[in-house]
């Protein structure tokens, strides 16, 4: 299933957000989006999901997804929005019970993911009782739960210690090795970006517009050990920045 | 009366006070029963809404004093009045009028000192508003001359008239002595005075007197021995202390049931009032009252006696 | 929207749909307003065809007559003035009161101890009930209309406003302590504003409560006030004064729930 | 915490001022109730020593005495049973139909239109002004006093609940429905919990409101209940009779304010 | 105004979170604290603020702050905790209002922390039409414009784009050149932590305790050109934390 966006522009109050965005996210690739704080990364990713209209252009869905995928488009949210009434198994099994699985299938697949993002532990604590980043971990496992086609991930791993965030780096690794799907994947670490992403969108400043798409071929699998190589991409990347945050304050220095 | 067969169903409203003894009695001694009637009771907390209750159909008799609310629904053609019960007699003591010790030390002594006082009252179009009518009338002022307050509730009234928020209130005797006694207010006249009064009636829905006329006469008939047998009873305490006991037994029953009969007694003894013999209906005071009512914007203007009385169930003699 | 996605439809292409939205509802000035007239008019029909009988309810055009009749005699003017003025008085105090007490109740656990069961207990206790003691307590005056609303509006108050303080978020107090603000401060710019949704819906319910306590108020020798209006019209079983009497109250309730509504839109402007 | 800080103390170290805490009232139980007697006493109190005329008031001994009484002659019973079966079910129903009439306002712009000021032109109309037309309505059999309760309650509970739903947050839903969870799961898994403090406190206030109605209820054709008591007590002017009534029914309000802060303690554990 | 934390052990609902506690903060020096995810980073912070009381030991505070110092100990919150209802200046004002400066006073120092961050075209937003970095910039503001003796900082850049956490760090940089605060700064990216800290303490899994203190001696402002050399501290941070995280993955595997 690829996404296309086409043309998307965007209006908040008489202020401009997005503008003109064309993206294109194949089937089976991840596309990363990086851009200054507030250029309009997360409206992007909630009108990719179907949560917001854009006010002109759209987004395109092309194919089916694959058999098995509980919830094509699923969202890690960047306030991570879990339940604060339900237990940390409880905000994962939510993501399932629309979908008649059996209560055992459900406790299966609780398990398997609470596991995979290291929350075992935690299964009958309240959002209120966990740190910043178990609960970021507890969105994750959430989005696993479902078997997403599509994965829509706001700076899923800011909240994480350096050492979690390798884990889940791999862990997300793997299972695009695995499964194949596809994702958008918003981040400020440039690191984070060249390390999971077949392109790099850069977004430049309110209101944002793709001021670049830089492809990255090397395979993800082999990325972590030739990281060294993929510095060039981080510098460029790096670069693009730069230029948007001078241009921006210039932008401040004339008003 | 063929009892026996199909006994048809009546309701009558009820108030848990003394003066609604006839009622208990005949149901309690099965002069109902002996009419072929199957009665249920029906408790109420105010005489309005039994009228209103009979109006609409749930219910059959009721006691009430003829108000503005009553002659409302009777020019509506909901109820008619069918008999009197409870009046005021010169040989009896009825409502007195009590006036507050604060105007009692302003020099209030009679009836006639109530002009340009404060008189308590439940309501407008009320019986205390008549009474107030009637005092004002018969000591040659205007009802305008006196400030009437509206209080709703008797207690309330007396409340007002205790602490002297009020001037003067009319009342029954039972609750009228002891406040004298314990000189929390004066008795300054009686309402006896100021001429014939019919303060209570009998009434029934319009559909039964035109419908089921032999159903109404039969409660009539009943209702009548239970008001007889009051009569010789509680009129008269002393000549037959068993049945005086009996009595305040039977209406222990239904009146201050919560307290013990020991603290009941005294109540119901003292609460007996005058009822008219055979349920006769004083036809020229209502017809008076209806008169003043209209006179005071208290009562539809076109309401006429015809629509207002049946006489037809009234009893041939005493 | 719909060009670009018909231009890619044809290779197999469709929009992503839409699962956002809804569970917002707007405003919807004239639909209220229509809703009601429409109820009215049905009424209306419903009595003329005969639907409704005279007895169980007058028409509404009967108690507009009522209505016309009162407000040519000049009484109108009179019921209200008494009646607005004695709700201005009873609603204002017992807003204030509950506020402070439900502040109490939702900041400190003694306070909390003693009003709870208080309230608990004082609120179930029908003012109608108490008419002969509140006589001798308060007079048969103003005093007593005031107070009846007084008590009435209080105890409501109380409940939304300590239930609003707890649902305050418990980090936003810690920031302010961080910060060093005072605890008046912490109270005045945090706990306040962060209950006021719940500040305001109490003062909506306790509003209506006020006018239906018109009525007890004006039960102990009120000589004009609507709910003095309306007793006298129930004691003549006169139902068309009756019903206009309501539709009086009615109106005063609408226009308080409008009110309040625009306050709503201007202190909870921060909500989505 | 202290021993080290003396250990420091003489190098001039201080412990860090403690900021936080505070804002969380706990329940203390015995201090409700101390209180509750201590108020109790008092008044007893204030009787005996004739401070309070027993006109004003009588004495609480009193109005227990009369409660014996009451309770010997087995009336209690009856009182009670019919009057609690009459609150369980107008209030029931009440808060359900408010709960659901709520959630639509809270949800559907339409029924909120419809909802908003059909609530606000009802809820101030007084019971007791319509008690003939109720009568005509609804007889005078038990309907008639269901569903005073009922119109009581359901109104302040539409109320509190849009208030609450209004104030769940929205991102909360927005997350829902990005795992394409249905309608009805998001109202019931999302919104219906979100609005439970409001709900709550909602059921708070109109629990005493029932209670209160009670007297208004039993004004038309009831035999037994507290209210039907009370009433009597006031015609028959017997002050002990009528605040022993009184206290029947603040007996009434602890305990369901007591339930209630079970289920509030229960299910609202989530909150700090 | 030095901070000195003695023996602190803490509890939370029977499940030690942290445990005999020893750190030094000097004055006018930068103590990093990194950990896993959960090990109670935020509750030491806390208690440090005063906020939340030790079940065992104490904080101390040695010395006087500095003179025109507003609020001694100031916090970053990791949750932002802004107030809904109030603009950004509004939000940023509160922290100035209960202390007897004048209008102008106040919004002149709002006008230029908020300038400092960017922000100033954002005066009158409210937060909920922010982004995730924007309000986290409010958050920074505020901090600042009470003239902390002491920040505590929790994670406050882990939501910034990699330009502006670039600035902002510089900023915190000068702002200790200029003013010499003290500070705790929590925070899950290795290069920030030694970018920053003169000490960097390690905390072990839960219950957290003091596995390494790691003291880095270059002083900060040269930090940004030599990076490569804090490569070294970085390598030693990562291999401390890579070693926690792996007896965890012990432990659970042996649950
Ligand atoms: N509800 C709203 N009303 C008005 N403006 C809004 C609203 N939501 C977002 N904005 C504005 O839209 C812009 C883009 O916001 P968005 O959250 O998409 O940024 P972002 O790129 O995700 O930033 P960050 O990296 O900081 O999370 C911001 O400038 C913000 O002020
Ligand atoms: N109120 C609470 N009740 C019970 N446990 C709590 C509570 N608050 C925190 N905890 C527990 O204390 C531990 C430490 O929490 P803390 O927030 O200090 O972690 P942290 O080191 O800041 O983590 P992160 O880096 O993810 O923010 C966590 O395991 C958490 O589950
Ligand atoms: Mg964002
Ligand atoms: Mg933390």
């Amino acid at each position: 299933m690829d996404l296309r966006v086409v043309g998307l522009t965007h209006v908040y109050a008489g202020a401009p957000v997005l503008q003109d965005i064309d993206l294109e996210i194949p089937s089976g690739r991840i596309l990363c989006v990086v851009g200054p704080s507030g250029c309009g990364k997360s409206t992007l990713l909630r009108m990719l999901g179907g949560l917001e209209r854009p006010d002109a252009g759209a987004v395109l869905q092309v194919g089916e997804p694959p058999e098995g995928c509980l919830n094509p488009l699923t969202y890690i949210f960047q306030d991570f929005a879990l339940l604060p009434w339900r237990s940390v198994a409880g905000n994962v099994a939510l993501a399932l019970e629309d979908r008649r699985l059996g209560r055992a299938e459900i406790a299966r697949i609780v398990d398997d993911v609470l596991a995979r993002t290291r929350l075992s532990a935690y299964r009958d604590a309240l959002p209120r009782q966990l740190s910043g980043g178990m609960r970021q971990r507890v969105a994750i496992a959430r989005a696993l739960a479902v078997r997403p086609a599509c994965l829509l991930m706001d700076e899923p791993l800011s909240a994480l210690d350096a050492q979690t965030r390798e884990l889940l780096m791999d862990d997300l690794v793997g299972l695009w090795l695995r499964e194949g799907f596809t994702a958008c994947y918003v981040t400020h670490n440039l690191a984070e970006a060249v390390r999971l992403g077949h392109r790099v969108a850069v977004l430049s400043r309110r209101p944002g517009r793709v001021r670049e798409v830089i492809e990255i071929d090397m395979p993800l699998e082999e990325r972590a050990e030739r990281m060294p190589e993929l510095a060039v991409h981080e510098r460029r990347l790096w670069q693009l920045l730069r230029e948007e945050a001078a241009a921006a304050d210039q932008e401040l220095a004339d008003v | 009366a063929g009892a026996a067969a199909a006994a048809e169903k009546v309701a009558v409203g009820a108030l848990r006070f003394t003066s609604h003894a006839p009622t208990f009695i005949a149901y309690e001694r099965g002069y109902f029963a002996d009419e072929g009637l199957d009665v249920e009771l029906k408790f109420f907390q105010a005489a309005q809404p039994v009228a209103v209750a009979v109006a609409s159909g749930d219910v059959d008799f009721g006691v009430t004093a003829l108000t503005g609310g009553f002659f409302s629904l009777a020019d509506k053609g909901a109820v008619r009045v069918i008999g009197g019960l409870m009046s005021e007699h010169p040989d009896h003591d009825g409502s007195a009028v009590l006036v507050s010790n604060k105007a009692w030390d302003e020099g209030v002594r009679s009836m006639a000192d109530l002009r340009g006082r404060s008189f308590a009252l439940t309501q407008f179009g009320s019986s205390f508003h008549y009474m107030a009518g009637r005092i004002a009338e018969a000591n040659g002022f205007a009802l305008e001359d006196m400030r009437l307050v509206p209080l709703q509730k008797v207690g309330a009234m007396i409340g007002a008239l205790k602490s002297g928020q009020v001037d003067a209130m009319a009342i029954v005797p039972h609750i009228a002595r002891p406040l004298d006694a314990a000189g929390a207010a004066h008795i300054v006249g009686w309402v006896r005075d100021l001429g014939p009064y019919q303060v209570t009636t009998i009434f029934t829905s319009a559909a039964n007197t035109t419908e089921r006329p032999e159903l109404v006469r039969r409660f009539m008939r009943a209702y009548a021995r239970g008001i007889a047998d009051y009569r010789a009873v509680m009129l008269d305490q002393d000549r037959d202390p068993a049945a005086t006991e009996a009595m305040v037994d039977l209406i222990h029953k239904y009146v201050y049931a919560d307290r013990p009969r020991e603290k009941a007694a005294p109540s119901i003894k003292a609460g007996a009032v005058h009822l008219n013999a055979g349920a006769a209906l004083d036809v020229a005071d209502v017809e008076r009252q209806l008169t003043w009512f209209k006179k005071h914007g208290l009562a539809p203007a076109g309401l006429t006696m015809d629509k207002l009385v049946d006489p037809r169930f009234q009893p041939a003699g005493e | 929207m719909s060009e670009p996605a018909c231009a890619h439809a044809r290779e197999g292409a469709r929009p992503v749909p839409y699962r956002g939205g809804g569970f917002a509802p707007r405003p919807r000035r004239w639909a209220g307003a229509a809703f009601l007239a429409g109820l009215i008019a049905f009424w209306e029909m419903c009595s003329r065809l005969g639907w409704i009988s005279p007895l169980a309810l007058p028409a509404p055009s009967e108690a507009l007559a009522a209505l016309r009749d009162l407000a040519q005699s000049g009484l109108l003017a009179k019921h209200l003035g008494a009646s607005l003025g004695r709700l201005a008085q009873g609603w204002t105090l017992g807003v204030l009161a509950g506020i402070a007490a439900g502040l109490a109740a939702g900041l400190f656990s003694l306070a909390r101890a003693g009003i709870v069961p208080l309230v608990a207990a004082l609120f179930p206790i029908p003012k109608i009930a108490l008419l002969p003691l509140f006589i001798i307590w308060f007079g048969i005056g103003e005093e007593s209309k005031v107070a009846t609303i007084l008590f009435g509006t209080f105890f409501p108050m109380t409940i939304a406003v300590y239930g609003g303080v707890d649902n305050v978020d418990r980090t936003l107090i810690r920031m302010g302590q961080s910060f060093g603000l005072s605890r008046l401060s912490i109270i005045r710019k945090i706990v306040l504003p962060g209950a006021m949704p719940a500040i305001l819906s109490g003062m909506r319910i306790s509003a209506s409560i006020a006018i239906i306590l018109l009525v007890a108020a004006e039960m102990i020798g009120a000589e004009y006030g609507v709910g003095a209006y309306i007793l006298l019209a129930g004691n003549l079983m006169a139902t068309d004064q009756l019903i206009a009497g309501v539709m009086i109250l009615s109106a005063m309730g609408l226009t308080v729930s409008w009110l309040l509504g625009m306050a709503e839109r201007r202190l909870l402007r921060w909500r989505a």
